[in-house]
């Protein structure tokens, strides 16, 4: 193993490390303590992501420092075959990426836990949770490093479950409290639920593309795509549904899928995340909106290469409808968790949304930076709710800026970020501006250029399975586009871009053929993630001014409000993040990344960052001013954030007087009603898949209660005999159950009806004696003649 | 001196015969000493105990000896007039089958002495009887001439009938004997005529003259079959009943109830086993000299009888709160799973006949060791409740006298036939038996006999449960070290065995081999078999004469 | 010592049995600790075997490349060659281990005994409680059928009794439940021995060019019971799978293969005769819980993969649909019932028939991976659920009632123990790190890869990986019942676990998470070897079968 | 005038054979149902002897053996009678169907 290697994983190990030493003895290091040990160990890891960030950048031959060593964990046997399950450090663009951003972020949180569980953790009962809760912590930032830099799908799986863990121990934190546990609960069995269909694919990868090793996975599936073999060629009845093909590869993309709308909690599994917001704030900032609910993005970006068309279209279409609902609900949230987590909701729609339209980097930056000014955000949030004792209804806040500046003005950093604040045209603005603008672009290409671009000659072949197999392509070119294509803005550098567009590829057939297989987007499949970008200014905006701005509401709330030094001072740096992480900082790495993350011919370069190797493969945005996305959006979403916050502000600028009265109008009073409601999906999955579980229950306890204490008996109308017969009687226990039951009864039966010609009359005796001997010989001598 | 030996008529047993029958002689000697000895040495128990160990002694002695002889000479026969079969037998099996009766003797009465001497006081009465029963279960086993046979049951039975109802003042006792006496009566009644339409068709009651004759009779068909058939069944209701197979099983309960335990273990025992055993060796040397045709339908009518004894005992079992009663169930069911190996025997074709007969006998000297064991704690447990021998009788008796109740445990899961018991190894050889036969009919058998020892669990665990699982405030019980020791000897016997069973089921076969028989001879004053077969038909019974002339 | 090493370590424990019936009252406990104690670490010393080459390479040059082997003659009648015959290979090594560690930790478990509410009879206690461990010993190492029986069959008596006496309320239904169930499984499987013997005398004799032995070299002329000699011996082999071979007009294959699984169908257990597993488990004190779910259940398995799929591949061919179907419905019905329960260890229970239903499962595919899943969930699950039923029983012990509802934070009046708890429950729910998932991630992916040969294998990896979030639900439902939630007042005053009870936790928990990491090292590499030929074998036989059949 | 044959003597032999079946069934006496016992005895005999005398055989054992059966019916009687005593003791009746104690 390579340096970098070596430092990711003792990066990985160090928290692990610190988990044990408080798992064993964190009572007794006691209480501030032994949240500095969790934060020596992920300083640690800081300290390794860093260097190797640094190293990375400024490596030259940057596939020269990808691992190659792997250690063989079991070895499967498939076929006859051996086929080791490898842990293997995946060291590329996107890992360090992602292992840096993971890092600095948790090591404010864990910091800025210090401060806050110190007020919080001994309400558990008499003792001190606190160890308890750094333990959980370093628990979690080892399993989340070790789904980042594990290259295999299976180990990727295993973190996957153990970062389940942690946030379940984490939300259930307050466990004496019903609804932590409550919460807890709902969260790993929808996780669980996702995690079914990621078992699903998981087989599939397993039997179909034989290695769970994500780069030889995907070598092999276009491998497979080529010859028309493995996976396209197989044939299977599952549950009675047969399905074959590209149908059976749509279904493996989408049942890896399944386990990222469990963790990123989209739609229709996106319920459990606004209740974890039970447990402590650091947690809600850390594992509910900065990292863990990003794995899910994380992991869509991992398998890209293995997702057909109509798995990719599938994913767009639930990132748009959990970006537009969740968006929705946000609006008339009054608790400002909840308000930050539906919002976190909805930009993790975007990703989604992003990864489904082909924006690979785009969407990777978008969790980038959105992790930053988001987990800055809660824990402004934090702070607000740890100064205002506990306090979370903004109704009883506002003017709070007084008392807590720094928080105020951090957070509103992070509100304008994820208004996407900017000025369209010339390229100054918050990451939160580009990423949003880039997928946004990709969207609008995808929806308006693509048949003037690429249906020319594939107008009626759009769809996913017949297109790939009428054009099942011969030649190794073709072969390798099974119908993928990564689309990335060029952000408005439209001479690079235009290089990409006028570069001949316009009508490069390859491309072309290749951009034709993909889905056209539906129209509104792009607008209403514009809509939303008209929204998302406008309830971040009455977020921020209703708990800062205006007058405070609330004296004694307000009185109380302070905030830390130990608890401002990350937001601080998470606020500086929030500025560096920016287009400069993350996005060309991003790009770059793309190239080892996906089929290397369909990446589209921006800016002309990407090796030489790649160039004539660039797809870029169609550049003609008519069609420049980029331009497009100017005029679509440019000054979109002005407008929302804008309306926001006219709104809540005086108090809430005015949006009660908005709230009574006769319409809007059952949007909001409906909205308050959450639009009824905790209902519906109570009534229908609580109360089925509890119906299902209900019957098999029935059923096993009957079963068990008297089944067939009981058809038999014996049940209460036997239970009143329920003495310890060997003869009646022995029988007490089911079949048995029913034998035994039999038997006692027939015992009793042998018995009866012991009469106990010799006379009779004698007589049966006789019959039976007259009947055997009858017997006999029918046997004998024949 | 020379000319008066010259004078002994030619009938007059020879000294060699007499040295062949010593056993039954000084059985017989034995007997007619106890009846004597109240004269010359009073009514006492334990003398008249020791005079009859002293008996048996001897007689075991003359056993061993004969054995000895015929271990280098082959069997013998003798005390026969004319007919080549022989009236008494000496050979392997009978003298094992003395062996063991003599042993269990002593069992029984160290049982006796620790259990009833007590308060007996017709010491004398109860040995004649008991080892007067014994001696005619011995000459069962050794002869298959139904002449012979039927005296012999007959000497069996009389004795049983009477120490059945040996406690006098019992009226359970009283109803049991008289019940068992007119089953019995009948029963021979019926044998009796069986005997006499079988004498008519072949005129002989020897087994292997009527087995070479019988071909061509049955291969008649008609009349004559069914009539043959008729009458062999006759002979063979005779011999069920001492087996107590179904449907002659009805005296059984009731007079192993009413009577005395140690009686009831006698019983069990002995003379089921001794009806099983001439029951083989009849059907042996029938079948093996009669051929093959007639062997299907011998070995399905026994497999059927077979099926039903044990099926129905252990079910009949079930809800017995009497464990006298519910043991008499179990030991008719055991009587069934012994049949079963009957059933294989006749199929002389496919089998060493042996093979089933060995089989019997490991099992039945396991059985002794087993119903031995649990009636000798019944009877001690019962002669300390008041004669109580209901199953509550035993509750918590694992934990006030575990020197009683772990014995009987280790009988009843060995009657159930789980290892580590003997009983296990036992009814493997059985299946074993089965198995070897290999034909469709005995794996049914197999199968049937594996379901039954499934049903029987049920029942024997009623016990176990009132010993261990049940509480009780009872004391413990003291009863003799005599029978204590004999119980618990039994227990460790059948654990023994398990583990080292080979020597038992060497001597099962040692001695289960070279049965006596004689090579069949057809009658030579009636002609060949089928002029006999035609002499024979009812049609012209009638006018014997012509038949004579005819012939 | 070296060459009887396993002979020791098997009968080790009953000697400290009959040892401690010697002993004064308080010294019981610690012969039962140091015998059981000793004979963990004598197992510990098999270890040796791998010194110095990987466990894979040693198991694996042949099938039935067995160690610590002994063969001595044992009995011999019927032309039997019944063999006291044990060793060790891949499939038994790492269950014996198990076994010992289990019982060793059992035995401490059991060392409160004069606080439960019935605490008669120390002694017999621990007696039977080593009997017990002898029996489930033998039972793994015995490759001789009759031997293997012999074990099966003697530790039921010792379980009967243990949750007989000392059980719950219901205990005597439990006991004769549980003796009635398993004793109904074996005795077919007692027929089939039989059967296999004759039957693998006239395959030899069928094609006596093909009956090489596996050890001797020399081809076998008599019928066998040497398990290895039946799985592989190539006469054997082909007779058995032939459809011509019948017994009872039934092909042979098929029906045996159902005589055997019967038997190992109710110990795994799965539905529809898990029935007795609730009640046994439920009404066992426990460290007899331990026992049955740590080891008994596993003897089901490991029959499956010794017997019927190592003797009857065409049968497992033949039924592998219907046991699907089993296995699913056991591993689906099996978590809906442990959801519905309100008893704490009534759930963990049916968490058991669930767990087990995997194994089934990944047996009945037949496919290399899926047995491996099969045998490591069997471990794992020998590792997590005795820990789950030590974690009941704490509480019980402090609480005494098992009723869900009624608790609830515990985890704050306990937080050691509650730690613990949480990491026993997901270590049984599946985790990934903890031993439970990768025994069921095996047996989904090997289930799935049997989809070429059986097309149903999809829908049911599938069904069954629904069941990961059934278990999750159950689970965390009793968790959060039973140690989230604020704390009872009546709960407030339990005392912490103590150092007796951290002593048994700690090791389960540990190797909860070291069978989880490092699945390889710790197991896999002990049994791949074996398993790899056993299937390699089967494979062969099953083509040679269907080729005969095309033919 | 015709001559009596085997025919006749086993028509006998068999018509006491049923009868004594007959009465062992339905005779509630004690001494009754000995009584029945004896009439199938002596229906044995008879066919005995018969055989013995028209299928010519050279021996004699037919009529030995009916001998023997005499013999065995004495020493059987003799015992039942004593056993019948016993009843009556115990019970004040020899009417078998009241010893129905002992019965299931």
């Amino acid at each position: 193993m390579g340096t970098y290697e070596t430092l990711l994983c003792v990066g990985v190990v160090a928290p692990l490390a610190m988990f044990a030493v408080l798992a064993f003895f964190g009572h007794r290091i006691g209480k501030p303590l032994s949240g500095w040990v969790a934060v020596f160990g992920v300083f640690i890891s800081l300290g390794c992501a860093t260097y190797v960030l640094a190293g990375w950048l400024s490596a030259t031959d940057k596939a020269a420092l990808m691992a190659t060593t792997g250690y063989d964990w079991v070895v499967l046997n498939l076929f006859g075959n051996e086929m080791p399950i490898q842990f293997k450090v995946k060291l590329d663009g996107l890992t360090v990426m992602m292992y840096f951003m993971v890092t600095l972020v948790s090591t404010c949180i864990f910091v800025f836990s210090i401060g806050y569980m110190a007020g919080h953790s001994d309400e558990v009962d008499g003792q001190c949770k606190f160890h308890r809760f750094f333990c959980y912590l370093s628990l979690f930032e080892f399993s989340m490093l070790g789904l980042l830099i594990s290259s295999s799908i299976f180990f990727l799986f295993i973190f996957w479950e153990l970062v389940g863990l942690c946030s379940y121990l984490l939300i259930g934190f307050y466990f004496d409290k019903k609804f932590a546990s409550n919460a807890a609960m709902k969260a790993f069995i929808t996780n669980r639920v996702g995690d079914f269909g990621f078992l699903l694919g998981l087989m599939l990868v397993f039997v179909f593309l034989q290695t769970f090793d994500l780069d030889q996975a995907a070598t092999n599936f276009r491998q497979q795509y080529a010859t028309q073999s493995g996976i396209f060629a197989a044939d299977i009845d599952i549950l009675g549904w047969h399905i074959s093909g590209m149908g059976l590869a749509t279904l493996m993309g989408i049942g890896l899928f399944c386990g990222a709308m469990g963790k990123s909690a989209q739609f229709p599994l996106h319920v459990w995340l606004p209740d974890a917001m039970a447990g402590p704030t650091p947690v809600s900032a850390l594992i509910h909106a900065a990292t863990m609910v990003a794995a899910g993005v994380y992991l869509v970006a991992r398998v890209f290469r293995l997702l057909t068309p109509d798995a990719q279209f599938f994913i767009a279409v639930i990132g748009c409808i959990t970006l537009t609902i969740t968006a929705l609900i946000a609006i008339v949230q009054i608790d400002i968790k909840k308000v930050l987590a539906y919002s976190t909701l909805s930009q993790l729609g975007y990703m989604i949304f992003g990864m489904g339209v082909g924006a690979w980097p785009a969407a990777l930056f978008h969790l980038i930076t959105h992790a930053f000014f988001k987990a800055m955000m809660f824990l402004g949030s934090g702070q607000v709710i740890e100064g205002c004792h506990h306090v979370q209804d903004m109704r009883r806040m506002g003017g709070l800026r007084k008392r807590m500046p720094v928080t105020c003005w951090t957070f509103f950093i992070g509100v304008l970020a994820i208004a996407g604040v900017g000025i369209p045209g010339a390229h100054i603005g918050l990451g939160g501006y580009f990423s949003k603008d880039e997928v946004l672009a990709v969207a609008y290409e995808r929806t308006y250029n693509w048949e003037d671009r690429f249906g020319g000659h594939e107008k009626d072949d759009g769809h996913g399975a017949e297109a790939l197999h009428s054009a099942a392509p011969a030649n190794d070119d073709n072969v390798l586009r099974s119908g993928k294509v990564i689309l990335a803005s060029g952000g408005g550098h439209d001479e690079a871009a235009a290089h990409g567009a006028s570069g001949g590829h316009h009508d490069d057939p390859v491309l072309a053929g290749i951009a034709a297989k993909q889905h056209k987007i539906p129209k509104w499949m792009f607008w209403l993630p514009i809509i939303i970008a008209y929204v998302t200014p406008f309830y971040m905006m009455r977020c921020w001014w209703m708990t800062f701005m205006g007058k405070p509401r609330d004296e004694e709330v307000y009185h109380h409000a302070h905030e830390s030094p130990l608890m401002w001072a990350p937001l601080i740096v998470l606020a500086a993040g929030t500025f560096l992480s920016s287009y400069m900082m993350f996005r060309p790495q991003l790009g770059e990344a793309a190239v080892h993350a996906t089929p290397a011919p369909l990446v589209v370069s921006v800016d002309g960052e990407v090796p030489g190797s790649a160039q004539e493969e660039l797809l870029g945005l169609s550049h003609d001013k008519a069609k420049d996305p980029h331009a497009a959006l100017i005029g679509i979403v440019g000054f979109a954030w002005l407008a929302g916050m804008g309306l926001a502000w006219l709104i809540y600028r005086n108090g809430l007087e005015l949006a009660e009265r908005i709230r009574r109008l006769p319409f809007i009073r059952f949007i909001h009603w409906c909205l308050m409601e959450k639009l009824f999906f905790d209902h519906i999955y109570d009534t229908v898949l609580v109360g089925g579980t509890k119906w299902v229950l209900a019957q098999v306890s029935r059923a096993v209660d009957t079963y068990i204490i008297d089944g067939i008996a009981n058809l038999l109308g014996r049940g209460t005999v036997r239970i009143a017969e329920f003495s310890g009687n060997i003869m009646d226990t022995g029988g007490v159950d089911g079949l048995v039951d029913a034998i035994a009864e039999s038997t006692q039966g027939v015992g009793e009806m042998v018995r009866q010609p012991q009469t106990g009359k010799i006379r009779n005796y004698v007589l049966f004696g006789t019959t039976g001997a007259v009947l055997v010989l009858a017997a006999i001598i029918a046997v004998v003649m024949s | 001196m020379t000319e008066l030996i010259a004078e002994i008529p030619a009938w007059f047993p020879k000294a060699a015969e007499f040295m062949t029958f010593s056993p039954e002689l000084a059985w017989v000697g034995t007997l007619c000493l106890i009846m004597l000895a109240p004269l010359a040495i009073g009514r006492d128990a334990r003398m008249i105990a020791g005079l009859a160990v002293v008996g048996i002694a001897v007689t075991a002695f003359f056993t061993l000896k004969v054995m000895g002889i015929i271990s280098t000479e082959g069997p013998k026969t003798g005390l026969t007039p004319d007919l080549a079969g022989g009236m008494l037998i000496a050979d392997n099996l009978s003298l094992f089958f003395k062996m063991l009766l003599l042993v269990f003797l002593v069992g029984i009465s160290i049982l006796w002495m620790s259990v009833s001497a007590a308060q007996e006081d017709d010491a004398p009465e109860f040995f004649v009887l008991l080892i007067g029963s014994a001696l005619g279960m011995s000459l069962m086993v050794s002869t298959h001439n139904i002449l012979m046979m039927v005296i012999a049951i007959e000497f069996a039975s009389l004795p049983s009938y009477a120490i059945v109802g040996f406690n006098k003042h019992k009226r359970i006792s009283a109803e049991a004997s008289l019940k068992y006496m007119i089953f019995g009566a009948v029963s021979a009644a019926v044998m009796l005529y069986g005997a006499s339409l079988i004498y008519g068709f072949f005129g002989t009651l020897d087994v292997t003259q009527i087995a070479a004759n019988v071909g061509p009779v049955l291969a008649g068909g008609g009349a004559n079959q069914l009539l043959v058939g008729l009458a062999m069944f006759c002979v063979f209701v005779g011999i069920a009943f001492k087996i107590s197979a179904v449907p002659f099983h009805f005296w059984c309960p009731d007079a192993f109830q009413g009577a005395k335990t140690e009686v009831t273990a006698w019983l069990s025992v002995a003379s089921k086993a001794a009806g099983l055993l001439l029951l083989m060796r009849l059907v042996n040397v029938f079948c093996v000299n009669a051929g093959a045709e007639v062997l299907h339908g011998v070995a399905v009518v026994i497999a059927v009888i077979a099926t039903l004894t044990c099926t129905l005992g252990n079910l009949a079992a079930y809800k017995q709160t009497s464990i006298k009663r519910m043991l008499a169930y179990s030991s008719i069911a055991h009587a069934g799973y012994m049949m079963a190996a009957a059933a294989i025997l006749v199929d002389a074709g496919t089998v060493e006949s042996f093979t089933a007969i060995s089989t019997v006998l490991a099992y039945v000297v396991v059985y002794m060791l087993m119903n031995l064991g649990a009636f000798g704690v019944v009877a001690l447990v019962e002669s300390k409740n008041g004669d109580d021998d209901s199953i509550t009788a035993f509750a918590g008796l694992g934990w006030t006298s575990p020197a009683l109740a772990i014995p009987m445990l280790f009988c009843l899961v060995s009657l159930v036939g789980i290892p580590p018991f003997a009983g296990f190894i036992t009814k493997w050889y059985l299946l074993a038996a089965l198995g070897e036969a290999a034909s469709g009919l005995y794996w049914a058998l197999a199968i049937v006999i594996v379901i039954n020892t499934l049903i029987s669990l049920w029942y024997y665990m009623r016990v176990v449960v009132q010993m261990f699982l049940k509480e009780s405030d009872k004391p413990a019980i003291e009863v003799p070290m005599s029978g204590t020791l004999l119980v618990n000897a039994c227990g460790i016997l059948l654990i023994v065995i398990l583990v080292f069973s080979n020597p038992l089921k060497e001597r099962a076969d040692r001695y289960s081999a070279g049965l006596f028989s004689p090579v069949p001879t057809k009658l030579a004053d009636q002609g060949s078999a089928d002029s006999l077969a035609q002499s024979i038909p009812l049609d012209n019974i009638a006018a014997p004469q012509e038949g004579k002339h005819g012939g | 010592m070296d060459q009887h090493l396993i002979s020791w370590i098997v009968f080790l424990p009953m000697i400290a049995g009959l040892v401690l019936l010697f002993v004064p009252r308080e010294l019981v406990k610690w012969v039962a600790l140091f015998g059981s104690g000793l004979a963990f670490v004598l197992s510990l010393l098999l270890f040796k075997t791998f010194w110095g080459g990987d466990a894979a390479g040693v198991f694996g040059d042949a099938y039935g490349a067995l160690h610590h082997v002994e063969r001595a003659s044992w009995i011999t009648g019927n032309k039997f060659n019944i063999e006291y015959f044990v060793g060790i290979d891949g499939l038994s090594f790492p269950l014996f281990v198990l076994t010992t560690f289990v019982s060793l930790l059992a035995c401490l478990a059991s060392f409160n005994f004069d606080s439960w509410k019935i605490n008669k009879g120390i002694k017999a206690y621990f007696f039977l409680f080593l009997l017990l461990e002898t029996g489930m010993l033998g039972v793994f190492v015995s490759l001789d059928f009759f031997l293997f029986y012999v074990f099966w069959e003697v530790m039921l008596l010792p379980m009967y009794f243990l949750i007989g006496v000392w059980g719950g309320e219901r205990r005597e239904y439990a006991a004769i439940k549980f003796f009635i169930f398993t004793l109904a499984g074996s005795v077919l499987m007692l027929v089939g021995l039989v059967a296999m013997f004759f039957y693998s005398a006239d395959a030899v004799a069928k094609y006596p060019e093909m009956a090489t032995s596996y050890h001797t070299g020399a081809p076998v002329t008599t019928g066998t019971f040497d398990l290895i000699e039946l799985s592989t011996n190539d006469a054997i082999q082909k007779y058995f799978g032939e459809a011509s071979t019948t017994l009872l007009n039934v092909r042979f294959a098929p029906l045996m293969f159902m005589f055997l699984f019967i038997g190992f169908a109710i110990k795994l257990p799965c539905v529809p005769v898990h029935t007795w597993l609730p009640d046994a488990h439920v009404q066992a004190p426990t460290p007899i819980s331990m026992i049955l779910a740590g080891v008994l259940l596993k003897m089901g398995g490991y029959g499956f993969l010794r017997l019927c799929y190592g003797i009857f591949p065409v049968g497992g061919e033949f039924w592998a649909g219907f046991l699907a179907v089993i296995a699913v419905i056991s591993i689906l019905y099996g978590a809906l019932c442990a959801m519905a329960q309100t008893d704490f260890k009534k759930l963990v229970a049916y968490s058991s028939v669930s767990h087990m239903g995997y194994v089934l499962l990944g047996i009945c595919v037949m496919t290399t991976t899926g047995f491996q899943g099969a045998m490591f969930q069997m471990i794992a699950h020998g590792i997590s659920s005795p820990m789950c039923f030590f974690l009941v029983g704490v509480i019980y012990d402090r609480a005494h009632h098992r009723e869900i509802n009624r608790f609830g934070g515990l985890w704050l009046s306990m937080p050691r123990y509650g730690s613990m708890a949480t990491l026993g429950f997901f270590a049984s729910l599946g985790l990934p790190g903890l031993c439970g998932f990768v025994g069921e991630a095996y047996v989904l992916l090997g289930t799935f890869q049997a989809g070429p040969k059986f097309d149903w294998a999809y829908t049911a990896a599938i069904c069954a990986a629904f069941g990961v979030v059934l278990t999750a639900g159950y689970i965390l439902w009793v968790i959060q019942r039973v140690y989230l939630g604020s704390v009872r007042e009546e709960y407030k005053s339990f005392p912490e676990a103590n150092g007796r009870e951290m002593l048994i936790l700690a090791p389960l928990g540990a190797l909860c998470i070291l069978l989880g990491v490092l699945p390889k090292q710790t197991v896999f590499d002990f049994m791949n070897g074996t398993l790899n030929l056993l299937i390699n074998q089967i494979d062969s036989v099953t083509q040679v079968a269907m080729a005969a059949a095309g033919g | 005038m015709f001559e009596i044959g085997l025919t006749h003597y086993l028509v006998v032999a068999t018509l006491l054979f049923v009868m004594g079946i007959f009465v062992m069934i339905t005779k509630r006496n004690a001494i009754g149902i000995l009584i029945g016992v004896e009439m199938v005895l002596n229906g044995a005999n008879i066919n005995l002897v018969a055989f013995n005398r028209y299928n010519g055989m050279s021996n004699i054992d037919g009529q030995i053996t009916s001998l023997f059966v005499i013999v065995l019916a004495a020493a059987e009687a003799a015992l039942a009678v004593a056993i019948c005593m016993n009843f009556y003791k115990n019970l004040n009746t020899v009417d078998v169907d009241h010893g129905d104690t002992l019965a299931g």
